[in-house]
């Protein structure tokens, strides 16, 4: 099976619905040790993504574009943090797909390390510093081990989510090293961070879009 | 749970709007670039040969940073969304509208989201043949350990680097002196402020954090980050010199030293108690021989409708002392 | 029930430091007479042959009254405790301080209170062969009918009044000239107000009313005095259209008016909330045609910590254009 | 029986001790339809006075002197409506003694009639514009027809009482037409007025202070 531009588009307004259904549950996550507005950046975001993407005439628009409009409409309607980092991710989401009109099973899997690696680049996190990229590395990790194993597309996909829920349950227990809650230290010790629960819910939306 | 309640229209427009608001009360100082109507510019500000100086963040702070943008402060100011750093853009177009060929200064409270998104704008200034140099504000005492100052958030002592260093910009001075005078303001400029109560942002408009009646939070951060203690509300007298406590602890004030002063109200704090906060400050000034040169008094740099206050000392010396004095022309700032 | 919370010692002394702080935060513009601290007098306001324009009324209210004492303002200022009209002695030490052979002026807002003690100190005063006229302001457009504009209470359209007021004197009019001025100023400024939360007197702590959750109050005092209706929370711009609708029923604007504008916050409200008020005030004035000559947005005229606001219009003549426009000193004022 | 001036002093303390327990609900009342700091401002005012009174030589000080000293000290120590009204009682019942060192329990009962004269003459309301002179002249009228007849102190200042709480009572469907609640109109009607409520309470402490 391939995937071609109308796929991509579908797989953003699954996201931002999702942001949509969740956003005051992500404001009130980042209010416990950040600035509550987590979830707005979120919704915003993606539904600014949604919008700009409408626009697009998928006839002419190669997937690449699709990643490349997301990514300045999303950087555009949010800035904060979670902007230039998504921004990122999507950048080099779409250029994993760069001159390909149609996309394999395999070029969605690795969408996610993709977009993992732009958050890496971008923010310079490391694993384990209580941020986004402790579920989005946890599902990376994943999908390159079965990708490397050559599992079907949804299998990847499924794990993947459990794999991104996992890394964000992960943070609970963190000490937060960088972002808003780093001045906390040991008071940001048992709550998880805002932004790995909402990476969570991403990878769940495009898994969904694309199960 | 009920809402907070809001003069607003939308909490998804309320940005837009605000911005409109202001550039109609105080056009005869600011405008915004011609399709950027977030990037605020002063009429007055830039002119040839000037370091042109671009300062900005989340809004929700207001005056901070609208309202600093004027002759002899900021060249310009980017806003974000409600406590978001501004994306890339707008930063950019601020930077390309304040030079002046004689390279351009970012100034900016030090946050993960701030630092991101101005220096994605500073290295598309660089590919526009902008010089562009940084310099963030580190002041907030609470918010890291002493040799970790570079991870410090930056808050209402924001006021007092950019007065600096835009009166340094005035002042024609080159850009690496610029960014000598701004560096030289954020290392001696220390804030301590205390939460009483949470704010609401305007597209929720549900409390962001939950205090107890009786309690308040030692060290909270603008957008309501948790500080370093939670603990009963104290008499105004026992806050300040908890705050000064922990200021002297770094600025080590010498007798015949000199300091500016600015109490400053994180939202609904009013004018009443920071005048009494303001006596017990310059009382334990007093005591150890340190001369208040300027006082300011007022919501400087808040964070929505918060109630808390914080203090911020500057510790002069002659170069400061007379950057701080030198007259600007801004929104909502007086100087002298 | 639970106690507000506030940065304060003790609701007692609260005035009294206050004043102790604020007059060493603003010690270049202000002092108190000796022996008498709420007696606060501007250091380069009274001058030979001038009339002399003495202000006040309670606390609670900063910037008014205390913030508007300065060159090209108000002489003095006597600040009673909060929410009550300060006693005869400090009002007549303030006109015994001011009074440089030319009579004074004694201007304030319209309350029982605050008519009897001023008068008390009038009488006083002209016992000591001082010479007083008064001006009440009467602004409060909500708060009694048209044919009873005497009865109506002043709130936060003082502000022009003593800026009006304030630079007559200042341009050296005798004292039939400035009370003319002020008469005239007053009856051309207009205000309405709406509340959104109570206050809580330092003393008590409790909240001095009680709205629901999704209700404002039109047209409410800046004591938190009920208004004329009680209604669901609406938009900004609704609420600013009421307003409007209000003030433009009695100001009758006409086609190529002038107006000053002032968009007050009661304490807690943001100026966030302030712009986007400011920005449909704006849009409905340019309907009709009318201009706006300047523009002020801020926490004027507070009722401590109280959620709200009030939109004021004074409609200008060339007269009050000129005296609007004259620069003044002040701690927390800025003109022009 | 006669009075003298520690007598006069006792009845300050009396009414300031009243004071003082019921400011929270003077208050709350002054709430309802005004800027709810009227039992501040008589708690607050007859501290003053009874510590201006504890400074001076009882042995020296004439009940003159009680009065005007309370008058001025309650004067400046409140401003507000409360504070010429009750100034002017205070050297109105002053003028009343003037001369005496010692007063008789006739002397004692026209006390009230002539605060009310002060009240009534500084602040120029009528009866029945929902003030404190509400209960002030419904005292002073019961206090008149009673030393008219003869009757004995005790019995005329339980009276007073009575006829005070009366007086108080009656304002609560009242419109206001003066001080702060006048612009209430209507909305005022149902509530006490709360410098009528302390009114009753001045003259109760009074009476007490005497029976
Ligand atoms: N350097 C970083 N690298 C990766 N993720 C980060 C970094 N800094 C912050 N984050 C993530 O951003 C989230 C907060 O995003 P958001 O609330 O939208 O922005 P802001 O911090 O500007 O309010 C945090 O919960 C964290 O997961
Ligand atoms: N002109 C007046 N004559 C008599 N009593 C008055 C007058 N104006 C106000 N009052 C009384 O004063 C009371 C309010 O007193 P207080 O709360 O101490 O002063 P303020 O009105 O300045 O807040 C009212 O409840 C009313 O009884
Ligand atoms: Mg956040
Ligand atoms: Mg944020
Ligand atoms: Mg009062
Ligand atoms: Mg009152």
């Amino acid at each position: 099976m391939t995937y071609e531009t109308p796929a991509f588009i579908a797989m953003f307004t699954a996201i931002a619905r999702s942001m949509e259904e969740n956003r005051d549950h992500l404001c009130a996550l980042d209010g416990v040790i950040g600035d509550a507005d987590h979830g707005i950046a979120m919704q915003q975001g993606f539904a600014a993504v949604d919008k700009a993407l409408a626009a697009l005439d998928a006839g002419q628009a190669s997937p690449t574009d699709v990643f490349n409009t997301a990514a300045k409409s999303f950087l555009n309607a949010v800035g904060a943090s979670s902007g230039p980092l998504y921004a990122t991710a999507m950048m080099r989401a779409g250029a994993s797909l760069k001159g390909k009109a149609t996309a394999s099973a395999q070029d969605v899997a690795l969408l996610i390390p993709a977009m993992t690696k732009g958050i890496s680049d971008r923010g310079k996190a490391q694993p384990g510093d209580k941020t986004m990229l402790d579920a989005w590395q946890t599902a990376a990790d994943r999908v390159l081990a079965l990708v490397e194993q050559g599992s079907p597309l949804a299998q990847v996909l499924t794990e993947a989510v459990a794999a991104a829920e996992a890394g964000a349950q992960s943070t609970i227990p963190m000490e937060a090293k960088l972002g808003r809650s780093a001045r906390l230290g040991q008071r940001s010790v048992g709550h998880i961070d805002a932004g790995a629960a909402s990476a969570a819910l991403v990878i769940k939306a495009i898994s969904e879009s694309f199960g | 749970m009920t809402l907070t309640k809001k003069i607003i229209n939308s909490g998804d427009d309320v940005v837009d709007e605000m911005v409109e608001g202001l550039l109609l009360a105080h056009s005869g100082i600011v405008t915004s670039v011609p399709g950027s109507p977030r990037s605020i510019i002063a009429r007055h500000g830039p002119r040839p040969g000037k370091v042109g100086m671009v300062i900005g963040g989340g809004s929700g702070h207001e005056p901070t940073f609208v309202g600093f943008v004027g002759k002899g402060l900021a060249d310009a100011a980017a806003i974000g969304n409600v406590f978001a750093s501004p994306p890339p853009d707008p930063i950019l177009a601020c930077a390309v509208a304040v030079n002046q060929g004689a390279g351009v200064l970012f100034c900016y409270g030090n946050y993960a989201g701030d630092v991101m998104n101005f220096d994605m704008a500073a290295e598309m200034a660089e590919m526009d043949g902008i010089e562009v140099r940084t310099v963030v504000t580190t002041d907030d005492v609470a918010s890291a350990p002493r040799d970790q100052r570079h991870k410090r958030r930056g808050v209402a002592g924001n006021f007092f680097v950019f007065k600096a260093a835009g009166a340094a910009c005035d002042l024609m001075l080159p850009l690496d002196e610029v960014v000598r005078v701004a560096n030289l303001a954020n290392d001696r400029t220390y804030t301590v402020g205390v939460g009483l109560s949470a704010c609401s942002l305007p597209q929720t408009r549900r409390a962001n954090f939950h205090l107890g009646d009786e309690e308040m939070e030692v060290g909270l951060g603008i957008h309501g980050e948790p500080g370093i203690i939670r603990q009963p509300l104290q008499t105004a007298d026992a806050i300040v010199d908890d705050m000064l406590d922990r200021i002297f602890a770094e600025m080590n004030p010498q007798r015949g030293d000199r300091v500016a002063v600015l109490v400053n109200s994180l939202g609904s704090t009013t004018l009443m108690e920071l005048y009494v906060m303001n006596r017990r400050v310059r009382q334990r000034l007093d005591a150890l021989g340190v001369e208040v040169h300027a006082t300011w008094v007022g919501p400087y740099c808040t964070s929505l409708e918060m109630a808390g206050a914080s203090v911020t000392l500057m510790h002069l010396d002659d170069e400061l002392t007379r950057l701080i004095d030198l007259p600007c022309d801004c929104a909502m700032f007086r100087a002298g």
